[in-house]
């Protein structure tokens, strides 16, 4: 772990400058982002801006070729591996919905919850009511109950995005990283999204990419958004839906 | 060993296993030495030696399907720590033959005499004393699985890539024991054993005894693994058995998690490699055959993989057919069986045969939820080997 | 053109479909609406074939079509872009549209310039690799890739998912190019209420495995079908 | 060709004639000599060529000739020895009378290898100033390996009207090398000699420089020898990266053409072919098939054997492969790891079935002409064999490549192996392309057993010896990328080649098992790794 | 039932042995055949018990247990490798029975329940490295070997014995490759190089059998001519010729106690009953094949001089008993449990035979200690006045379990 000395920033996460290409094709541009501690930000730009890439560099799943990347004002983010990003309390939910396929539901909530991780702890394990209660409480939250037991890889799509929130829920992380969360939600379920990452967001700070307009506008949080690897326009809803640029390459006329 | 894990280890399948291990265990050695040869009842020594060459084989199955089954780990080398488990107890069988080799060198094995060696070479000193051996037995095939897996998962090799190396690794170690100037033996291997602990290796009492420790070695060994995967750890381990990077971005250290169970089973290897060296007589380099280690791999799938008690009954169960298939009028045939069981054993028991059947008895009881062997019934989980 | 008669699919024990009755015409898109796990992907996954029905029928001009392959059918001319994109990640852009050929015509192996015209980003990104594609970019590579096979059926699972605003524009506008064409039929999954009501002539909302309520644009009713769709 | 062997048996009588003049007297007539073969005693043999050689009689060549061949017939009773002529005619070789036949008890007179040397040196000697050119150089090159004292007049004579360019260097060298051992030869000759033999600068000038130089020279002579030595070997060591980057070559190509059939089926379709090695030997077990019915039928077409069996290689194969696909392997995809055990459990079936009916031991499998033997580039040697192994194998893998890049059938195969389910939705006939896929791969392994065949053992364990060299190099190259089994299997042999004469083969493979496994820590993904989301989605 | 004589026969029908081990499971069906044709052994017919050991040396040991306690079998034909007789030894000698072990190996071995038929060194090695002394001249070795046991150990104790010879460090060179080695480009190529130094160069091969195809076929083609660097082999014989095209190896050596190509009446009768025995007119014969007629013979006399298949007295009655070989002569159990044997040597012919270019004037003993190695000079086997099998003539001590 890279520690420096001071604080350069008060920003929970701070992207200075980020270059990321693959084989000569650049997908992240100077990048440069700040989130303050309990904010929440809703991330839009258009399909291939680098939404997805981004979070990629934050969890420590792909490396910038150049470029600044600091958790808490400290914490060298490039330098770091995927769990110890983790441990140091990043989760993520995917674009795509990953939940292990063969344990129950359950079962992958247990696995998020955030306890020790280690070898020695996993195996001299025994549940504790606490985590008992708390997986419950989350299954109430994504409404997951009545399929506790069935085994992940048998839901349906959107139960499996529901699913991630949930893990995401139980990791209990100072940074939520949530990518897309209301794809394949009906509009009423995309307003309780909204709803409950605004709950979430009174503890924790949030990044949250979306399309969905709707749902970044009931977010009603500061918006950022890409285009071609960097920032493009940022601001309140309102200022960047009309900004002309923003109009040209993501809203459309 | 904590009580609650104990208990939480030990489900109803799980006991009857152990106790028909432990039954076997105490039960065929008394018969073969308690009742008169010739009777009924008798079990002759020759099948106690048999039946102690399967146990052994039983361990070594437990120790794949643990990181194999659990943990998508697939070892096409785990011969290897088998084999070097059974040098380690062969050098000290080597070394209590004393004066009484061909050559009568009091400190020399025979091997060594004729191929002009002065003196003992170094790695085989210590080996006089059980208790090194013993340990040895252990720790060098866990220390190879050990700097190997550190390696491999640092370094996050996995799937195919990772198969492949641990063949290379036991195909070099092959070709490493076959020359005579490694200081093994070379090809001939270790053999003409005389005494274990004091004891005759091919004296009945001794036999009986190897084979009950055989079968406590398989029950620990069991018990060992069920500790595990029925622990969180267990359950972190289909994690990353099924989706590796996603269990990463949770917090979990995988490459810590591989080489805990790759280390705990070439240990569990070699111990098994161990006992069979005695009870079968010789230890020779092709026990490092990459061959051997796929048959290995082989037992487990038949068994049912990922459930155990399958990969033991898998090792009885294909050698049993070996030894039952070479003889007789079968043995110009038995390449055939062998072969048509492994074929048909995939085509209609998918789930080994285990595997299969807890399929049944879940289909016939309630929905009841059994992760571990549901997990394989939609096929939907099946750990990519080649993208 | 397609018609589906009292369908019912079980996963093992387990019901997804129950006695569903579905129609597609030549020129008209029909929505398919529910919520999450109702069964509409069961729904298209039945009728492309992936999964055999323990009852029911599936005519496909006029041809029982209930008993053959995926392939087969797809060469009748269904094509599907399925939920999740299921982009071939190591071909790249091209070859991943010309996967559509099969059922073509040697004369017809071509890609039509309405792909391109209606996604250009396709054709910027031919050389590259499905697989690295952006969600969005692999959503609009699937929908070109079904356009490929000049289908006669094209039935679409929810293809708005995760796809920038002015590209579900974009796509909504194919979509009723497709359907001015007035040769192909739509099935529309979606659960973005807005955009079907925009473009659906037929709806039809499910709930566990059925269908529950129905309805065509002449006597359509936003709020009736978002009710339904929360119940 | 009577002309010829006028012209031949003329050139001898000149040849005769010079030795006669230069030979000193004889001590056994021609028939003592000629009835020394009857005792078939290898060292009465050796007497009888000798003298019979420097007989000067016209019968002494068919008579070396005949024996070299083993036509040279003896009747241990009545001591009578004849020549069986190359056309079946005999004649008796004390006097050359034409005979009827042979006695019945009459056996050849036997050879060994010293008996061979003296038979070529005599026969070098007494071809010499054949007519035909090729002849005259084969004597040559003889001569200079026996560099017998007695043949120098003749080499001389033979020097001083040579025209052909081949011909006259080789009798240069003969000459220089005879003078060499030349006791009575003067310094200025022997240091001539020494330049002529340095000039060629090869393994054979290197040996006669160095046995002469172990005997006893003039001081100056010595020396140049010396110089000549180091300057030989200087040049040969170069040489001999040279060879051992070809044998890289060569072996590589061989684990290439073993490893592209399992580059279809493990690394395209992911299927775990552990049978793929039983592919080899069928496609080796049609090879000697192809041959048996050649050899008993039609002889003339045993040049040809191989291009018949490639197809059929690839057709019995590639059948197998789709009956494989059809009743197996299609219920397991998605399950690659049971691939595992039922492809071994098939390949145990095919191991035992090519052994209940072809036998355990090994078959032969003969080189047509053109697959046998080497030609020499500079100082090193390349085997015919090796050479057209190359070629195929390049062959084999730009056509595989081509095929999957460029055909219709190329592409579905790719896509259906990506994403099975919908491959068939876009309208591909995902079975048929698997069974085609499968029997491809397997076609192609088939076709390799065809051309391992003519380096290898053809046993049912044939396959057995190439499965785990096939996956390294498969895997080591990058699995599901065609280019990285080509340089995979280029890189390990040609590494293999260097390593083994510094370490020796056993030690060689080790490090080369060893470096695979390093290797793969460096780049876990294997050498042409797949990079990129498209491999992690 | 006890109306029949059982006979183990262990030789592997399957696995990378069954190559060489098969034709010798034919052989004891054939001379049990035969035998049986005369009325057996003590009027009793004699029954095979057939089993495959798969090439798997844990399993030889598993299936002689079997062969002996639940077959109960009066004595085994059986074994190739080294490996698998000693992966057995341990067995016979716990349950007393006999084995009858038919192949050349390399000798430091002399037990009381195994009869050696096959060569030690000093009946096939020796010899062949003197012929080519002698009459080939030869100053410069080549020992070419797979690596592991046997040859290591007859190159041990041949690399002693040319040293005896006053062949220099320089003039031997020695080398090793892995069991089915097949791309013998840079070997051979080194070989060449190592016999271009002027002195006449022979190679003395105990490469194991299916490498020799490839080494054979590189050798022809890279033209090294038996005149010019002869190979002279110990486990290359007719079998193993029949899968090679022989025409470019005419001249090389093989030696052996053997050869098929041998004209005595008794071989060319035994070739006729065994081409028809298993209907194939082109089955060859080899010197494992005359190991195993011979240890069956001898077997069969042992056991009717003392009317009983009890080991123990089986195995006292053996040695002195006579049975002659195919090649002429007659062949003598020693002491030591190893035989008398002719050796030859012969040249590979076009045919796939050989012709035999020399051969000992008389049988040779065969030693089971090397009188090349420090370690066994002074050792003896002898089961009949010593009860030994490793008896140091110096110190006059049995060594090891014997005592
Ligand atoms: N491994 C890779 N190789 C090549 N190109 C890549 C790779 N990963 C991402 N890209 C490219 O980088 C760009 C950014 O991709 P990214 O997934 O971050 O977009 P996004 O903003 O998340 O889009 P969407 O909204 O569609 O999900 C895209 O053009 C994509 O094709
Ligand atoms: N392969 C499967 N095995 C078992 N159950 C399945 C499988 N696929 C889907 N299901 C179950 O069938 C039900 C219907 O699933 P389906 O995917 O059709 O829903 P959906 O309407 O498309 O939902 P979404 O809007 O989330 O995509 C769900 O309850 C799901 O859990
Ligand atoms: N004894 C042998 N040849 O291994
Ligand atoms: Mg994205
Ligand atoms: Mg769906």
């Amino acid at each position: 772990m890279n520690v420096m000395d001071t604080r350069s920033t008060s920003a929970l996460l701070y992207l200075d400058g980020v270059h990321v290409s693959f084989d000569g094709f650049h997908a992240i541009n100077n990048l440069s982002l700040a989130l303050e501690p309990g904010e929440m930000r809703a991330i839009i730009g258009p399909n291939g801006a680098g939404k997805t890439t981004m979070m990629d560099i934050i969890t420590g799943k792909t490396k910038p070729d150049e470029g600044t990347v600091l958790f808490d004002g400290k914490t060298d983010l490039t330098r770091l591996d995927e769990t110890r990003i983790a441990e140091l309390g990043i989760g993520r939910k995917f674009q795509k919905p990953t939940v292990f396929e063969s344990q129950s539901v359950e079962d992958n909530l247990l696995l998020a919850l955030n306890v020790d991780h280690s070898v020695r702890g996993t195996l001299f394990w025994r549940g504790s009511r606490g985590e008992a209660e708390q997986i419950d409480r989350v299954l109430e939250t994504v409404r997951l109950k009545d399929v506790r037991r069935k085994l992940a890889g048998s839901l349906s799509h959107g139960q499996k995005q529901w699913l991630e929130i949930g893990m995401l829920l139980a990791q209990d992380p100072k940074l939520l990283l949530v990518d897309e969360p209301v794809a394949g939600m009906t509009d009423v379920e995309t307003h309780q999204t909204a709803e409950l990452l605004k709950e979430i967001n009174r503890d924790h700070t949030v990044m949250v990419v979306e399309h969905d307009m709707t749902f970044v506008r009931e977010l009603g949080v500061k918006v950022t958004c890409l285009h071609e690897g960097t920032v493009l326009a940022e601001g309140t809803i309102d200022q960047v839906s009309s900004n002309d640029r923003v109009i040209e390459v993501y809203l459309g006329r | 060993m904590m009580p609650h894990i104990l208990t939480r280890s030990l489900d109803r399948a799980a006991t009857i296993f152990v106790l028909v291990v432990a039954a076997c265990g105490v039960l065929i050695p008394l018969s073969n030495l308690l009742l008169p040869a010739g009777s009924a009842l008798q079990v002759p020594t020759y099948l106690v030696a048999l039946w102690g060459k399967y146990v052994c084989y039983a361990i070594l199955a437990l120790s794949i399907d643990l990181i194999w089954g659990y943990c998508g780990i697939l070892s096409l080398g785990h011969g290897a720590f088998f084999a070097l488990g059974g040098y380690a107890m062969g050098m000290y069988l080597m070394r209590q033959i004393g004066t009484r080799g061909v050559y009568g060198n009091p400190i020399l094995p025979d091997f060594m005499v004729f191929l002009n060696y002065s003196k003992l070479p170094w790695y085989w000193h210590g080996f006089d004393m059980f208790w090194f051996a013993a340990l040895m037995v252990l720790v060098v095939p866990g220390l190879l699985a050990f700097c190997f897996g550190w390696l491999a998962f640092r370094s996050r090799v996995t799937g195919v890539y990772l198969s492949i190396i641990t063949q290379a690794m036991t195909y070099a170690l092959l070709l490493a024991f076959f020359r005579n100037d490694f200081g093994f033996g070379g090809n001939n291997g270790l053999t003409d054993f005389k005494d274990i602990l004091g004891f005759n290796v091919q004296a009945e009492g001794t036999r009986a005894a190897l084979f009950a420790l055989s079968c406590l070695a398989l029950i620990l060994a069991f018990l060992i693994c069920r500790a595990v995967v029925s622990s969180k750890l267990g359950k972190v381990l289909i994690a990353i058995r099924d989706a590796e990077s996603r269990t990463r971005f949770l917090g979990y250290r995988v490459e810590s998690y591989k080489l805990f169970v790759f280390t705990l089973s070439a240990c569990m290897a070699g111990v098994a490699g161990a006992l069979y060296v005695p009870q079968v007589g010789i230890i020779n380099p092709s026990e490092f055959a990459p061959g051997n280690s796929i048959e290995a791999v082989i037992w487990v799938a038949v068994g049912g993989r990922g459930t155990l008690v399958g990969a033991a009954l898998g090792a009885v169960v294909v050698n049993y057919a070996k030894t039952f298939f070479t003889s007789g009028v079968l043995a110009p045939y038995w390449l055939f069986m062998l072969g048509a069981l492994f074929v048909l054993v995939t085509l209609l028991l998918p789930k080994g045969i285990i595997g299969t059947f807890n399929f049944w008895w879940d289909q016939l009881g309630s929905k009841r939820p059994n992760a571990d062997s549901a997990a394989r019934e939609d096929g939907v989980t099946e750990p990519k080997m080649a993208e | 053109m397609l018609d589906v008669k009292d369908i019912n699919l079980y996963y093992g024990a387990a019901q997804a479909l129950r006695g569903v009755s579905i129609a597609a015409e030549p020129g008209k898109v029909t929505c398919v609406l529910g919520r999450n796990g109702v069964g509409k992907t069961s729904l298209l996954r039945a009728l492309v074939g992936q999964y055999p029905l323990a009852s029911g029928s599936i005519t496909f001009d006029g041809a029982d079509i209930t008993h053959l392959k995926p392939y087969e059918r797809a060469r009748k001319g269904i094509g599907f872009v399925p939920q999740g994109r299921e982009i071939f990640p190591l071909l790249t852009v091209e070859e991943n549209l010309k996967t559509g050929f099969g059922p073509l015509k040697r004369a017809d192996r071509s890609i039509p310039d309405d792909v391109f015209s209606l996604f250009p980003v396709l054709q910027s990104m031919l050389g590259r690799r499905g697989g690295d594609l952006s969600g969005g970019q692999q959503q609009q590579l699937a929908i070109g890739r079904a356009m490929v096979m000049r289908p006669k059926v094209l039935l679409l699972d929810e293809p708005t998912e995760g796809i920038q605003p002015s590209i579900i524009k974009d796509i909504g506008r194919a979509i009723s190019y497709l359907r001015n064409l007035g040769n192909i039929a739509i099935v529309l999954v979606e659960q973005y209420l807005d955009f079907a009501c925009e473009l659906g002539d037929n709806f039809a909302v499910m709930d566990r495995g059925a269908v529950k309520f129905t309805c065509t644009r002449a006597n359509l009713d936003p709020a009736e079908i978002s009710r339904q769709m929360a119940l | 060709m009577p002309a010829i062997v006028l012209a031949l048996v003329r050139g001898l009588l000149l040849s005769i004639a010079l030795i006669v003049a230069t030979a000193p007297a004889f001590a056994a007539s021609f028939e003592e000599s000629v009835a020394k073969f009857a005792n078939d005693d290898f060292s009465d043999t050796d007497d009888a060529v000798g003298e019979i050689a420097v007989s000067g009689n016209p019968l002494a060549f068919p008579i070396i000739s005949a024996l070299q061949d083993e036509r040279l017939m003896f009747d241990a009773e009545t001591k009578k020895v004849f020549v069986k002529q190359a056309d079946g005619k005999i004649i008796d070789a004390a006097t050359g009378a034409a005979v009827d036949k042979l006695p019945d008890n009459a056996a050849a007179v036997s050879l060994n290898n010293r008996l061979r040397r003296t038979v070529d040196a005599a026969l070098g000697g007494l071809t010499l100033l054949s007519p035909d050119p090729n002849i005259r150089l084969t004597a040559a090159k003889s001569v200079f390996k026996s560099h017998d004292e007695a043949t120098l007049p003749t080499v001389e004579a033979a020097l001083a009207k040579e025209t052909n360019r081949a011909a006259k260097q080789a009798l240069t060298d003969a000459r220089a090398a005879i003078i060499l051992f030349k006791s009575d030869a003067s310094e200025v000759d022997k240091l001539d000699a020494v330049a002529t033999i340095r000039a060629r600068s090869d393994q054979e000038a290197l040996a006669l420089l160095t046995e002469i130089s172990a005997g006893d020279q003039p001081a100056t002579v010595a020396k140049a020898a010396a110089g000549a030595i180091a300057s030989i070997q200087s040049s040969l060591a170069i040489w001999s990266s040279v060879q051992n980057a070809w044998y890289g070559l060569s072996l590589g190509s061989v684990l290439l053409l073993a490893a592209i059939g399992l580059a279809i089926t493990f690394g395209v379709m992911g299927v775990i072919n552990m049978a793929h090695g039983e592919m080899v030997m069928l496609g080796a077990y049609t090879t000697f098939v192809v041959q048996e019915v050649i050899r008993t039928r039609y002889p003339a077409l045993f040049d040809y054997s191989l291009l018949i069996a490639a197809p059929l290689a690839f057709l019995v194969a590639g059948a197998i492969g789709v009956l494989i696909e059809r009743t197996i392997i299609r219920f397991l995809y998605g399950r690659p790891l049971e691939t595992l055990l039922a492809t071994w459990g098939l390949s145990l079936i095919l191991q035992q079935a090519v052994r209940s009916a072809f036998g355990p031991t090994n078959r032969e499998v003969g080189n047509p002409s053109w697959m046998s033997g080497a030609f020499e580039i500079g100082q090193i040697t390349i085997t015919y064999n090796r050479l057209w192994i190359l070629c195929f194998t390049m062959a084999v893998f730009a056509i595989l490549l081509a095929m999957l890049r460029y055909t219709a059938l190329g592409l579905e195969m790719r896509a259906v192996t990506q994403n099975r389910r919908m491959a068939a939705s876009m309208g591909i006939a995902t079975s048929r392309v698997d069974a085609l896929t499968f029997g491809l791969g397997s076609g192609i392994a088939g076709i390799a057993g065809v051309a391992l065949s003519q380096i290898d053992n053809v046993s049912p364990n044939l396959g057995q010896s190439y499965i785990i060299d096939s996956f390294m190099v498969v895997v080591f190259g990058g699995v599901g990328n065609l280019w990285g089994t080509l340089v995979g299997a280029f890189t390990l042999g040609i590494a293999n080649k260097f390593l083994e004469p510094v370490a020796g083969a056993v030690l060689g493979k080790i490090a080369i098992l060893v470096l695979i496994i390093l290797f793969i820590q460096k780049r876990p993904r294997g050498l042409f790794a797949l990079k990129g989301r498209a491999v992690e989605a | 039932a006890d109306d029949t004589i059982k006979v183990g026969v262990l030789h592997s029908l399957s696995g990378t042995m069954a190559i060489s081990e098969t034709t010798l499971k034919d052989t004891i069906l054939f001379l049990i055949d035969e035998q049986n044709k005369k009325g057996g052994v003590l009027g009793k017919k004699l029954e095979a018990v057939v089993v495959d050991p798969a090439s798997n040396w844990p399993l030889f040991a598993e299936k002689a247990r079997e062969l002996i306690t639940k077959d109960k079998v009066a004595v085994v034909f059986g074994c190739w490798t080294s490996v698998s007789r000693k992966s057995v030894l341990p067995v016979f000698k716990e349950l007393n029975s006999i084995l009858f072990y038919p192949v050349q190996y390399e000798g430091e071995e002399s037990e009381r329940n195994v009869f050696y038929t096959g060569a030690a060194p000093n009946q096939q090695a020796i010899p062949a490295v003197d012929y080519l002394m002698k009459e080939e001249k030869v100053k410069r070795w080549v020992l070419a070997g797979t690596d592991y046991v046997y040859p290591r150990t007859t190159n041990k104790i041949l690399e002693a014995y040319l040293k005896s010879k006053g062949v220099a460090q320089d003039d031997i060179m020695i080398n090793y490759t892995p069991f089915g080695h097949s791309d013998w480009q840079t070997i051979v190529a080194d070989i060449k190089k190592f016999g271009s130094a002027g002195k006449k160069t022979a190679v003395v091969s105990t490469i194991n059998g299916d490498a020799n195809v490839p080494f054979y076929k590189e050798l022809g083609n890279q033209g090294v001519k038996a005149k010019d660097i002869p190979v002279v082999a110990f486990s290359v014989g007719e079998e193993e010729l029949a899968g090679i095209d022989t025409k470019p190896l005419v001249g090389h050596l093989a030696a052996w106690n053997y050869f098929q190509s041998i004209k005595t009446p008794a071989n060319e009768k035994f070739i006729k009953d065994w081409q028809a025995y298993t209907k194939n007119p082109k089955r060859v014969t080899n010197d494992p094949m005359e190991a195993h007629v011979i240890g069956f013979n001898m077997w069969v006399k042992a056991v009717e001089k003392v009317k009983s298949t009890d080991p123990d007295k089986v195995i006292d009655a053996l040695p002195g008993t006579e049975a002659p070989n195919l090649t002429g002569g007659v062949s003598k159990m020693l002491p030591n449990h190893h035989i008398t044997k002719p050796v030859f040597i012969g040249e590979i012919k076009g045919d796939g035979q050989f012709s035999v270019v020399y051969k000992t004037k008389d049988l040779v003993p065969g030693d089971a200690w090397s009188k090349e190695l420090d370690g066994s000079k002074d050792l003896i086997g002898d089961w009949v006045g010593k009860k030994c099998g490793n008896f140091n003539t110096k110190t006059n001590k049995c060594l090891g379990s014997g005592t």
